[in-house]
């Protein structure tokens, strides 16, 4: 158990990757082995994540060195910085690890049944298998450059993915848009990378915190990350290609690209937190962040309503939940250092990171249950649908939790989550907390009119009776039961799971110490 | 003066990149912008890691009378350099595939007229 | 599209070995010159961008399937990973061969040297995986892109 | 429990204060009548015409909100303007949001 615990950050990321590939020599003898191994697969990575962040969370952060004799010799003898890859695994890490493979579970099992009539499977689970790759090397890596590698293989995944469907116009519309955002993305990390590293020689995050000494070329690098890793979570006003993409993606990948973003959206908070942790930056980047996600937030959330494609619509719901997120962590960045941080900002903190395991469970629910819509029904326009209610129990039933949780609903997790935000938030301008309740209100009136004219009223005519197939119940259920646990035991939650995240990013100069020894 | 012309370089070419995916309005264009922009940032890094009058950091062949390592380039911006090519022909190849596909669906390589999800 | 003349024809049959003579030796030297997995996989695939350009994709594409070029490149990447797992007795791409006097087990001499293909460890054999494996993804991304170019061509007609 | 700054949440007590509620208007409406089997005054009721077929009466989602987005045009029409939907103007905001990023930076260094 320890030899796997000591090698699971690199056994996490490499058994996908191996996987991904196998997955196209397996189809070609048979689908149904196909399918099992990717689902044997995806269950082995959730059940090795949960034990390697039960470890993170109780023993602190796991340091893993590629190539090296020992996975924790960093710092090579002749050497006074780390040279070699190294994989750091944190609080913040595992959290988001475990948002990854919990997602990717769900997607897994909803899209046996979802695909099952296309073409192309076998790329479909190698490129389903390489998301998981990404995501989960961008949270663990403690390399700007590797942070770059597996940004780059996530938005290539990710868009090849959205584009499946290429037999539809706008899917492979959404797809290039969604490319060539991230390819612009991608360049501007890279161009800042190469800024940092002409100037201070390592690229290991630590090593650079270490060194950081606030020159101008620092906050160039600073604004070309703030920027990049911004726009790939979808902050307004650069979340244009959000709605585009996520409409068109198979609903699976929908929920995939939620998770997706949100790994840009730990890269984010990786940078101004640990990267620019002692600088003079970062109240301003707090600022910034908490600009942002008031944008996001209301101008999120207005353009919700009027939609009336049922996907473009959550879409939009995913930037306005995004704008949470970056409200609390942005209020808590801001507080850093300040003596109330122990109080509202950590409140802050740990309310808007809970709100990312919240978001990805209750959206990724709620994107699956409009592609079981889409399903049946062949249309995501809701001017069309209505009366599924009469047929489709399940859906409807798992549609009105989520819809709860996200409009932040008491006894739902998502009212959790908000309660801390508003809380704490309240105490750097009552304004803030004002505007975010507000937001949720709003979030509840338009799902209240997904709710009523896609599942109220009389049954459609021309639509087939019956359930949606087992296999994408079930991937809703692995959703449902996450949120019916994180509602029942938020308290549990937040000191377990959700405490040590927050905690492990604000202290920097753990860290560091991590990886540099003193 | 001399010694920064590979930055400017770096930098022309990254603003060149720039424009032409700012305001050229065919896909194939936008294409050959954002390759201009990863060869700008590519060139950025390869001169971040030169030395004048440094050879390759290869011990084959190596000319006799090089100083280790004062007289080698760093490896470290190369391969990185290397890595991100890589990328480069990736994203490349799936945006070319891209606007293929949307040449079959719509007509049209015009970035005004690809907008079929706009409301 | 006119058919390309005979001296193209000719020209390219002629210069196909060479190329692939060349971009197989940057593969297999790749831990000892300039060089390596992906530049002469690239050059690999270039020879097959010139037969392509030469004798047309349709004449290639009865030959070269895609979907076996996607399989040699799951091979390769396949190979690629696994030889990082071997070295997981002590850390995920530990390089177990070198030193070993095993195969490319020989530890090179420091400073300049003649060069020794016996050297390296495990990373000649990973530039030969990812040399596979550029190979054959580049042939299928071109070979892709000219069969779409071609369909669109005949709905045209 | 969850403990916030200012107070505590706990779902379970949430739970049963619902369904001591739930109790409530359960016994407040075995106080009515059991013999009432509905009759004219459960009907929908239309000033008086005449109520129109089960499919008429759904509210189609686009007429949803009507009020409402009326009452906003002219801020959906700023918002309606902004998305255009092409993807230089995509780009065009990132180089934009990056540059007043830089600005203010800058600003705030100097001081």
């Amino acid at each position: 158990m320890s030899y796997v615990l000591l090698h699971a950050p690199a056994l996490l990321i490499a058994i996908p990757l191996f996987a991904a590939f196998l997955t196209p020599i397996i189809d070609r003898f048979s689908k149904r082995a196909r399918n099992i191994f990717v689902l044997a697969v995806l269950i082995i990575e959730e059940i090795l994540m949960i034990i390697f962040a039960w470890d993170v969370f109780t023993n602190g952060i796991h340091i893993y060195t590629m190539g090296a004799p020992n996975p924790t010799s960093t710092v090579p003898l002749q050497s006074a910085v780390p040279v070699r890859i190294v994989l750091e695994v944190d609080g913040m890490s595992a959290f988001m690890g475990l948002i990854s493979t919990t997602v990717s579970l769900a997607a897994g099992f909803y899209s046996i049944a979802f695909v099952r009539k296309e073409t192309g499977q076998g790329r479909y689970y190698t490129l389903l298998l390489l998301m998981l790759v990404g995501m989960l090397g961008m949270e663990f890596t403690g390399d700007m450059f590797n942070l770059f590698v597996f940004f780059e293989i996530l938005s290539i995944a990710s868009a090849a993915l959205v584009a499946y469907r290429s037999y539809y116009g706008d899917a492979v519309e959404g797809a290039f848009k969604y490319l060539i955002i991230s390819s612009i993305a991608g360049p501007m990390v890279l161009f800042a990378v190469a800024l940092l590293y002409g100037e201070y020689g390592v690229l290991n995050i630590a090593a650079l915190a270490k060194a950081m000494n606030s020159t101008t070329l620092d906050m160039i690098a600073l604004v070309l990350l703030i920027s990049a890793f911004a726009m790939k979570c979808g902050a307004v006003p650069m979340h244009f290609w959000v709605p585009d993409s996520y409409t068109v993606a198979p609903a699976s990948i929908t929920a995939m690209l939620v998770v997706a973003s949100q790994a840009s959206l730990y890269a984010l908070f990786r940078i101004c937190f640990t990267l620019y942790g002692n600088t003079p930056y970062v109240a301003t980047s707090g600022a910034i962040l908490i600009l942002f996600g008031l944008l996001s937030m209301f101008i999120g959330v207005t353009m919700a309503i009027p939609q009336k494609d049922i996907k473009r619509l959550m879409s939009y719901h995913a930037i306005s939940q995004t704008g949470y997120m970056l409200l609390g962590v942005g209020a808590g960045l801001c507080l850093l250092g300040n003596p109330d941080f122990s109080t509202y900002g950590m409140a802050a903190m740990e309310g808007g990171i809970f709100h990312i395991f919240n978001h990805a469970l209750y959206k990724g629910l709620l994107f699956l249950t409009a592609g079981a819509i889409f399903y049946k029904t062949k249309t995501r326009n809701l001017n069309e649908i209505r009366g599924l209610a009469h047929s489709m129990k399940f859906t409807t039933i798992f549609f009105l939790i989520g819809a709860f949780s996200i409009a932040g609903l008491p006894p739902f997790n998502g009212f959790a989550s908000k309660l801390l935000i508003y809380e704490s938030v309240y105490h750097v301008n009552p304004i803030l907390s004002i505007i975010a309740m507000l937001v949720s209100i709003l979030t509840l009136a338009s799902f209240m009119k997904v709710f009523h004219s896609a599942f109220m009223g009389p049954a459609m005519k021309d639509v087939e009776k019956g359930e949606v197939p087992k296999s994408m119940l079930f991937g809703m259920i692995v959703l449902t039961a996450g949120i019916i646990l994180f509602s029942v035991a938020p308290g549990w939650v937040v000191n377990h799971i959700v405490h040590p995240a927050a905690q492990s990013l604000a202290n920097q100069s753990a860290y560091i110490q991590a990886v540099m020894g003193d | 003066m001399i010694h920064n012309i590979p930055y400017l370089a770096a930098v022309a070419l990254a603003i060149i990149g720039l424009y032409a995916v700012l305001f050229k309005r065919n896909l194939i264009k936008i294409a050959i912008g954002i390759s201009i922009l990863e060869s700008g940032v590519n060139l950025f890094l390869i001169t971040l890691g030169y030395r004048e009058n440094a050879v390759a950091p290869i011990y084959t062949n190596l000319p006799e009378g090089t100083s280790i390592p004062e007289g080698m380039t760093l490896p470290v911006p190369q391969a990185l350099t290397l890595t991100s090519i890589v990328i480069g022909v990736a994203v490349l190849a799936l945006i070319l595939s891209f606007a293929v596909k949307i040449y079959q669906h719509y007509g049209t390589l015009d970035s005004r007229e690809v907008r079929g999800l706009r409301k | 599209m006119s058919e390309p003349s005979k001296i193209v024809k000719t020209i390219a049959s002629i210069i196909f070995p060479f190329t692939m003579v060349f971009g197989i030796y940057v593969i297999l030297h790749g831990h000892l010159t300039p060089g390596g997995g992906f530049q002469g996989g690239a050059i690999v695939a270039s020879g097959i961008v010139l037969l392509l350009v030469a004798f047309g994709s349709a004449e290639i594409a009865k030959r070269v399937k895609e979907s076996h070029l996607s399989i040699l490149e799951s091979a390769g990447a396949l190979c690629f990973i696994s030889l990082a797992f071997l070295g997981l007795f002590k850390t995920f791409f530990y390089n177990f061969l070198a030193g070993s006097n095993f195969i490319f087990g020989r530890i090179p001499p420091f400073g300049s040297n003649p060069g020794d293909m016996n050297t390296g460890g495990v990373l000649p054999l990973m530039n030969m995986s990812v040399g596979l494996k550029v190979i054959a993804g580049l042939s299928a991304i071109v070979l892709v892109l000219s069969l779409f170019a071609r369909s669109r061509k005949q709905k045209k007609r | 429990m969850l403990r916030t700054p200012g107070g505590y949440w706990d779902p379970v007590i949430w739970l049963l204060a619902f369904v001591v509620a739930i109790l409530i208007v359960y016994i407040i409406r075995a106080f009515g009548r059991s013999d009432y089997k509905g009759g004219e005054q459960t009907k929908p009721f239309l000033s008086g015409m005449e109520v129109p077929n089960e499919d008429a009466l759904h509210v189609k989602a686009g007429n949803i909100y009507w009020g409402f987005m009326r009452a906003l045009e002219g801020y959906y029409d700023v918002l309606r303007r902004g998305h255009t939907g092409i993807i230089n103007d995509y780009v065009a905001w990132f180089v934009g949001i990056s540059a007043i990023l830089f600005v203010v930076f800058l600003i705030l260094g100097v001081i």
